[in-house]
């Protein structure tokens, strides 16, 4: 791709800010890698607006305060044109000041995440807990039970999630047997498994997060949940997570995204751009849902189709079309922009543990409104 | 073996060891001493004047960095004080930076106050009580504290802090507090960039000043001496807790002063800014520049956040490795920080009767 | 009452994974005056190890078993290299250990990518008594645990390994003085500590799965029960460990767990406060 | 009497160091302080300045009963004490460490605005000079040996123009040259103070000393004036008794 | 044939200073020897170069024919120096009877310990308290009971009476010359007299040099001497 039509304005460019360094590192490594993936693509189909597209990439560390200084960077060193990334909320809220308000700049969040984030210029890729739970939560409980328990790690994504998923349990006729927050780095779960046990639990719709979830699962597992036919639930798991315990410690948990690899068997897109991520990048970064993976190349796309058509790459032209950006193919499917809602219509599907390895059980008919906004 | 052991020697008593080549180097000749003992107040020029200049020659992105660094380096400051001076192991200075954040983010979220002549001193306010009740606690009492006490007592301190702050809805949780308004002077708002570099290094210069003044002073030698062997200090005459939880407490002002700076500038607050991360961060800086030397503290910060500002760009992936190498290699060659490689150790601890000595030995 | 036994058992578990990660720790405050902050990397690396045996297709108890020589050996080497220049000021010494511990975890990060991977215990599944289930493998945790710690006693109290140690710590130049060889006891203590580290890293693989930040996670509440247990002596930490432990396991029996978890740090320090020698005062073994 | 200290007690565990010893000091009074080994006399001096609490017992100084004040606020009413154990502060100079005891009642505001500094020079020089120091002024006190570090403890004890000196073995490390020199540099302080002086040395003890306390295992055996300690009977014994 | 112990032209100090200048001594097998000198005259350091604490900056430090001046401190003990500091000179958060076992960590004999007990009976008492918190004389009775359980062929004592009691004093003066008949010792000491009769030959240090030698009863007689005594 030598030449361009438009080189003469100089490429566009685009930030990346994500978890490179850290605890959730394998996360932002793997969306590091989708975007620098889209970017090729895009620049060997002839880039945009006949412009080269040029990657700007800093981390986020795991740190607010090293991740505004870096986000700086992009912004004010590098003046890129758009910002995708952060994973955690709290990066999300760190990040998003400095990028919408003082920045005057686009920003685009792909993490599945509680929802509630209307910041203008702020759109969000992942799926919200409408998206995770309005199909799943009925699922659970035809193949589950009735009695449901929360146990969750203490921060905002819990608690907002289990909002929601209250509220649709009770209106399927579930109940919520308990609802508990522990500290984010909690490792021991007695006195959870113990009540959960001894209170007949049907369904565990756990938002506890690692460390944690993995000895909590064990847990569970030697407490005996499974073998009396209780079911896990985790909307965040997915293929980087089934490792934390062994596969006959989460046998049927079932976890409910916006893909999973297994859909590359029936689905050619998925297929193609799994094998492209998997050709540029062997290794242990997953292209995965939980990651945020998924949400970086939906949105990426999405402005890609937002920046074709506003046909000029200045913020508020760009955010007038992204408000109602499509794309028709992108992994699990297409995804549309909500307009005015500022996040993202998609399918979901809801997959299942088996043997290590998850199989889709259900899947939505169609894309599933993120209600937010 | 011995060699190295004296090295390390900072506020040790003096038989440990072996030899004794810190605390000894001093016997030098006097001319000699006295040629050295300029070096301080050139070296604190220099790094005025490169911050004053800063803004004129560095991008707008990296003034915004600027700030932060200096923001941080007042942060040390505190620190160096309570640590370098008084010989209190405050491992949790963030929680006095990290509680005036708090204070005054909550006070531009809750109630709009974002005017600078409430919001700084009310950060200081917070800073200074919370020291006080920590310090309190800490340091008084039937018999004198132990730093091992001290310092996992203030470690913990920060690290419940941090557990609360993330655990408890209204702070905003794991979040914090994003989005806090821009601190404000009647209708002018200080965003990033110059004038609050200029704000900033003005606060810092005036407080520098007032701790140099604090620690020349007899006070600074009480202080030293409650260092060395605070019973005996007590023995004296001195009331030798109430110095400590004194200096404590103006750490913790200064902390706190700079912890709504901090809250302002960066925009937002976060648990992490009341945590350990954060509280050792700033003992690194400290003891990177050269504890015991205000102005190795704010070396420190400048060089810990500047290195790591540029590993971050230049080795992406393993940018904390190569800094806890380094940390590791100045730690184990430069025991008493950078400052060391231009400043002698007598100069470094002070002498109380300096300029009474250089007049003694004018012909 | 199957429902007090199990919850008993588990509480139990809990303390003695705690005594198992802070005894090492315990033994380097106590005999060396060093408040090691890599030691939650000792215990990631004995992990490690675990785990690199088991992904090399080795059996699993051959790494839980080579865990603590190869850790050992490393923290021999470190102290030659590197702590050794720390004793005469512990200040330091915890800034230079912390430095040393930032290297080893974003090194281990970077070998295992940052993901959480899980270890199969040697011995799985779970004790049935009637309707009740009990982990074999946390079973096995607490008979180890009981049987380190005999045998570290033993090799404290009863050889003048002990002896040896205690006089170097205190005095130094007194020690070589009266012919101890002290870099061979600081380095064999420290060795000691690190090896008894890699052992709990080894064990609790498999309940906590490998993770970078698996050793830094018990890091302060090691420093805490050292302190409640009373620095100086080899009992003290153990004692410590074992009353936070099981602490921290039993409160969230009884009240919500994010309240117990700042409980505990609250009551620990307020307890030091007040009794500043500790549980046991530093006084023999 | 300036200092009266009544039936004190002390015990340590099982031992009881101090078994209801008294000792009184008149104003401009050196009193010697002696005994065997572990008879007591460091832990009267303790109990006295308070770096012990004692078990049972009273101590008043200057008509105040201080038994339960801090070191800090017995040091505040004039006294000064010299620990048996040398404790200088290493990593400073010497003129500061006498500084530092000169200074030591000064208040805050004195402190952070140093407005004694000056005054305070030619005091620490001449106590410097005293001691045969002052060429050693700008030296780390670490850098003393053994006796010159227990010089310089006795000048800092000086230093605070104390009421009541407190002096524990002084002169350990000295030879009897320098022993004399310190007995001369005591005397004049005779003027506005009073010693208690502990040592192993009779012959200096009976040279600068008004009256004696012996000690045994904790109790006082006799107290009186030199020459009468000398006459009497049980002194003589301990004195050919082994320890 | 050559001494025992065998310092020539030595030089040692502190970091940048220098303490001893060119001292030459020699101490035969057997026999005590003393060091004197004013407070500050180098006896300590001589001692610590001795024993290995600081190191000799040149010249030569011979012990049994072997040159040592490259050992480690503890190297040196095991050979047969044993030391008596003057200050810290027990393990004060260790208990009497911790202190008295490393010291008799190379010795054989379990009947060495009974010994040394029946020399300082007051220890006896004490077996179980920190030996930080014994009383200034008991703390140099440890100290030199310890020094001695390690059966050294040559013991250096530096001031080993500061402090202990009159009648006490006698009793380690009669043990010294005891010992001097079979090993070597060297003892810095301020009793002129006990020291003059603990060894039969003395050497006087005078800032860091020495100035004056010779057999014990020709020093005391020596006009000189209370020059180089007195402050
Ligand atoms: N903290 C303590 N714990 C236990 N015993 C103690 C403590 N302090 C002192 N002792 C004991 O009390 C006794 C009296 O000690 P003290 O130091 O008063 O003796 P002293 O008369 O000063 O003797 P010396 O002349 O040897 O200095 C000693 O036998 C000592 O071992
Ligand atoms: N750690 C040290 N650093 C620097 N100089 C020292 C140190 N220790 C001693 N000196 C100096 O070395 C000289 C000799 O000291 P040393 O301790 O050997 O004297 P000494 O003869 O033992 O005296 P004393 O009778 O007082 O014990 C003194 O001038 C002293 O100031
Ligand atoms: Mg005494
Ligand atoms: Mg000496």
């Amino acid at each position: 791709p030598a030449d361009w039509a438009n080189a003469a304005e100089g490429p566009i460019k685009v930030g990346i800010a994500t978890d490179l360094t850290g605890p959730i590192a394998y996360a932002g490594n793997a969306d590091a890698n989708v975007a620098k993936m889209v970017i090729k693509e895009i620049n060997n189909s002839g880039g945009l607006l006949g412009r080269p597209l040029e990657l700007y990439i800093e981390d986020t560390a795991s740190n607010e305060s090293v991740a505004v200084g870096n986000v700086r960077k992009l912004i004010q060193r590098d003046k890129v044109d758009m910002v995708l990334g952060g994973i955690t909320s709290s990066m999300r809220n760190a990040i998003k000041d400095p990028i919408v308000a003082r920045g005057k700049t686009l920003y685009i969040y792909p993490q599945l995440y509680e929802g509630k984030e209307c910041t203008p210029y702020l759109f969000c890729t992942g799926p919200t807990p409408a998206q995770q739970c309005d199909e799943f939560i009925p699922w659970l409980i035809k193949n589950g039970g009735k009695k449901f328990a929360l146990p969750s790690a203490n921060y905002v994504w819990p608690h907002t999630l289990n909002v929601y998923a209250r509220k649709v349990i009770e209106s399927n006729g579930g109940e919520v047997v308990f609802e508990e927050y522990y500290p984010l780095d909690q490792v021991d779960f007695s006195a959870t498994v113990n009540r959960i046990v001894s209170n007949k639990v049907d369904v565990v719709f756990n938002t506890v997060i690692p460390p944690g979830v993995g000895p909590f699962f064990k847990q569970l597992y030697e407490a005996g949940f499974l073998k009396n036919g209780g079911r896990l639930a985790c909307v965040y798991y997915d293929e980087n997570t089934l490792n934390i315990n062994q596969a006959s410690e989460i046998e049927g948990l079932a976890s409910c995204l916006d893909y999973f690899k297994v859909l590359t068997k029936e689905n050619p897109f998925d297929a193609k751009i799994q094998a492209a991520y998997e050709k540029d990048f062997p290794g242990n970064f997953l292209f995965a849902a939980g990651s945020a993976a998924t949400g970086t190349y939906r949105g990426l796309k999405l402005w890609e189709a937002a920046v074709k058509e506003a046909g000029k790459i200045d913020r508020d032209s760009v955010a007038a079309a992204l408000d109602h950006a499509k794309i028709a193919e992108g992994p699990g499917g297409p995804a549309e922009m909500v307009p005015g809602k500022r996040h993202c219509k998609m399918k979901m599907y809801t997959a299942v543990a088996k043997g290590g390895n998850y199989e889709i059980v259900a899947r939505s008919s169609g894309l599933v409104d993120p209600k937010e906004c | 073996m011995p060699k190295a052991m004296g090295a390390v020697k900072q506020t040790i008593p003096a038989e440990i060891g072996g030899d004794m080549d810190a605390a000894v180097g001093s016997s030098g000749t006097a001319a000699k001493a006295a040629a050295g003992r300029k070096v301080l107040p050139i070296v604190e020029g220099v790094v005025l004047v490169a911050a004053l200049l800063a803004p004129l020659v560095l991008q707008d992105y990296l003034t915004v960095f600027a700030t932060r660094v200096i923001i941080l380096a007042l942060f040390a400051l505190s620190f160096d004080l309570v640590w370098g001076y008084a010989g209190i192991m405050s491992f949790g200075q963030a929680l006095f930076f990290g509680s005036a954040g708090y204070g005054v983010a909550l006070l531009a979220r809750d109630l709009d106050i974002t005017n600078i002549f409430l919001v700084l001193p009310a950060g200081t306010l917070i800073g200074l009580t919370f020291a006080l009740l920590l310090g309190g606690f800490l340091l008084l009492g039937r018999h004198p504290s132990s730093v091992i006490f001290v310092s996992l007592g203030t470690l913990t301190g920060s690290y419940a802090a941090d557990r609360l702050a993330r655990g408890w809805y209204y702070l905003g949780g794991q979040n914090g507090i994003p989005s806090i308004a821009p601190m404000s002077l009647g209708g002018y708002e200080f965003s990033e960039g110059p004038a609050f570099y200029y704000l900033v290094l003005g606060i810092l210069v005036v407080v520098y000043l007032l701790c140099r003044f604090l620690v020349r002073s007899q006070f600074g030698l009480a202080l030293a001496g409650l260092r060395e062997n605070e019973q005996r200090i007590a023995f004296f005459g001195y009331k030798a807790q109430h110095l400590k939880a004194i200096i404590f407490a103006i750490g913790g002002a200064i902390a706190g002063l700079a912890g709504s700076l901090y809250a302002f500038h960066e925009g937002f607050v976060w648990p992490n800014m009341v945590g350990v991360v954060v509280s050792t961060q700033v003992v690194l800086y400290v003891l990177f520049g050269g504890s015991g030397t205000l102005i190795g503290a704010v070396i420190g910060a400048v060089i810990v956040e500047g290195v790591s500002f540029w590993l971050s760009d230049n080795y992406r992936d393993i940018w904390p490795i190569i800094l806890g190498l380094l940390l590791l290699l100045v730690i184990l060659f430069r025991p008493l920080g950078l400052i060391s490689f231009v400043l002698g150790e007598r100069e470094r601890v002070g002498s109380f009767g300096v300029k009474i000595k250089e007049t003694r030995n004018a012909p | 009452m199957a429902n007090a036994f199990v919850a008993a058992f588990e509480i139990l578990s809990f303390g003695a994974i705690i005594v198992l990660i802070v005894l090492g720790l315990g033994i380097i405050a106590s005999m060396m005056g060093i408040f090691n902050f890599a030691q939650g990397e000792f215990v990631l690396l004995g992990a490690y190890i675990t785990y690199l045996a088991h992904a090399k297709g080795l059996p699993i108890w051959a790494g839980m078993v080579a865990a603590p020589f190869l850790v050992g050996a490393l923290g021999f080497v470190l102290e030659a290299l590197i702590i050794r220049r720390f004793y005469a000021a512990p200040i330091v010494a915890m800034l230079g250990t912390y430095a040393l511990g930032l290297i080893i975890r974003e090194s281990v990060r970077g070998l295992i990518g940052g993901f959480y991977l899980t270890v199969p215990e040697p011995i799985g599944g779970s004790i049935d008594i009637g309707a009740m289930h009990i982990s074999a493998w946390r079973f096995t945790i607490i008979v180890i645990t009981l049987l380190v710690m005999g045998g570290c006693y033993l090799l404290l109290s009863r050889t003048s390994f002990g002896l040896r140690v205690r006089a170097t710590l205190e005095n130094p130049s007194l020690a070589r003085a009266s012919g101890i060889s002290t870099p061979l006891i600081y380095g064999a203590t420290f060795a000691f500590g690190a090896a008894l580290a890699g052992l709990a890293g080894a064990l609790i693989v498999p309940v906590f799965s490998l993770f970078a930040d698996l050793g830094l996670r018990f890091l302060i509440q090691g420093f805490v029960a050292v302190m409640v247990g009373g620095v100086g002596s080899f009992i003290g930490p153990v004692a410590g460990a074992g009353v936070i432990g099981t602490l921290s396991a039993a409160l969230p029996w009884v009240m919500a767990p994010v309240v117990a978890d700042v409980l505990v740090f609250v009551l620990a320090i307020v307890f030091i406060k007040f009794r500043p020698q500790g549980l046991i005062a530093g006084k023999g073994v | 009497m300036l200092l009266e200290a009544a039936g004190i007690k002390k015990v340590f565990g099982k031992l009881t160091a101090l078994d209801g010893a008294a000792l009184t000091v008149g104003e401009n009074e050196f009193h010697g302080l002696i005994g065997p080994n572990g008879s007591g006399k460091s832990t009267l001096m303790k109990c006295i300045a308070g770096a012990e609490v004692p078990t049972q017992g009273k101590v008043s100084f200057v008509n105040t009963d201080i038994t339960a004040f801090t070191p800090t606020e017995r040091a505040r009413a004039g006294m000064s004490l010299k620990f048996q154990i040398t404790s200088v502060l290493p990593t400073l100079t010497l003129y500061d460490n006498i500084l530092l005891a000169l200074q030591a009642q000064s208040s805050l505001f004195d402190l952070v605005f140093s407005r004694t500094r000056g005054a305070l020079h030619d005091q620490v020089m001449t106590m410097l000079t005293q001691f045969r120091l002052a060429d050693r002024a700008f030296d780390a006190a670490a850098a003393l040996s053994h006796g010159q570090q227990q010089w310089l403890e006795i000048a800092m004890a000086l230093a605070g123009k104390p009421k009541l000196l407190l002096l524990d073995e002084p002169t350990g490390g000295m030879s009897l040259e320098e022993r004399r020199v310190t007995g001369e540099l005591l005397q004049p302080i005779k003027k506005h103070c009073s010693l208690v002086i502990v040592e192993h040395d009779l012959d200096f003890i009976r040279d600068i000393c008004d009256r004696l306390t012996v000690l045994d295992q904790g109790k006082v055996l006799a107290s009186g004036t030199v020459s009468e300690i000398q006459a009497n009977k049980s002194v003589q014994e301990i004195y050919l008794r082994r320890a | 044939m050559p001494e025992f112990l065998d310092i020539k032209h030595l030089d040692a100090g502190y970091g940048r200073s220098q303490v001893l200048f060119d001292v030459t001594l020699g101490i035969p097998w057997r026999g005590g020897v003393a060091v004197l000198g004013r407070n500050g005259a180098g006896k300590t350091t001589l001692m610590k170069t001795i024993v290995g604490e600081l190191p000799a900056w040149k010249g030569e430090v011979a012990f049994d024919g072997r040159d040592i001046s490259r050992r480690a401190t503890q190297e040196r003990v095991r050979a047969g120096i044993g030391y008596v500091p003057q200050e810290h000179s027990v393990f004060a958060r260790l208990s009497v009877r911790d202190n008295l076992a490393v010291g008799s960590l190379a010795n054989k004999d379990a009947s060495a310990v009974d010994r040394v007990l029946t020399i300082f009976p007051k220890l006896g008492q004490r077996l179980d308290q920190p030996a930080g918190t014994l009383s200034g004389g008991e703390r140099k009775m440890l100290a030199i009971g310890r020094a001695m359980l390690g059966d050294p062929k040559l013991l250096l004592l530096d001031e080993p009476t500061e402090g202990v009691w009159i009648g006490v004093i006698e009793e380690i003066t009669e043990r010294l010359i005891e010992l001097a008949k079979s090993i070597a010792v060297i003892i810095v000491e301020q009793h002129l007299d006990l020291a003059l009769r603990v060894a039969d030959y003395a050497y006087v240090l005078d800032r860091g040099r020495v100035a004056l030698q010779g057999q014990a009863g020709e020093v005391r007689g020596n006009p000189e001497l209370m020059r180089y005594l007195a402050p």
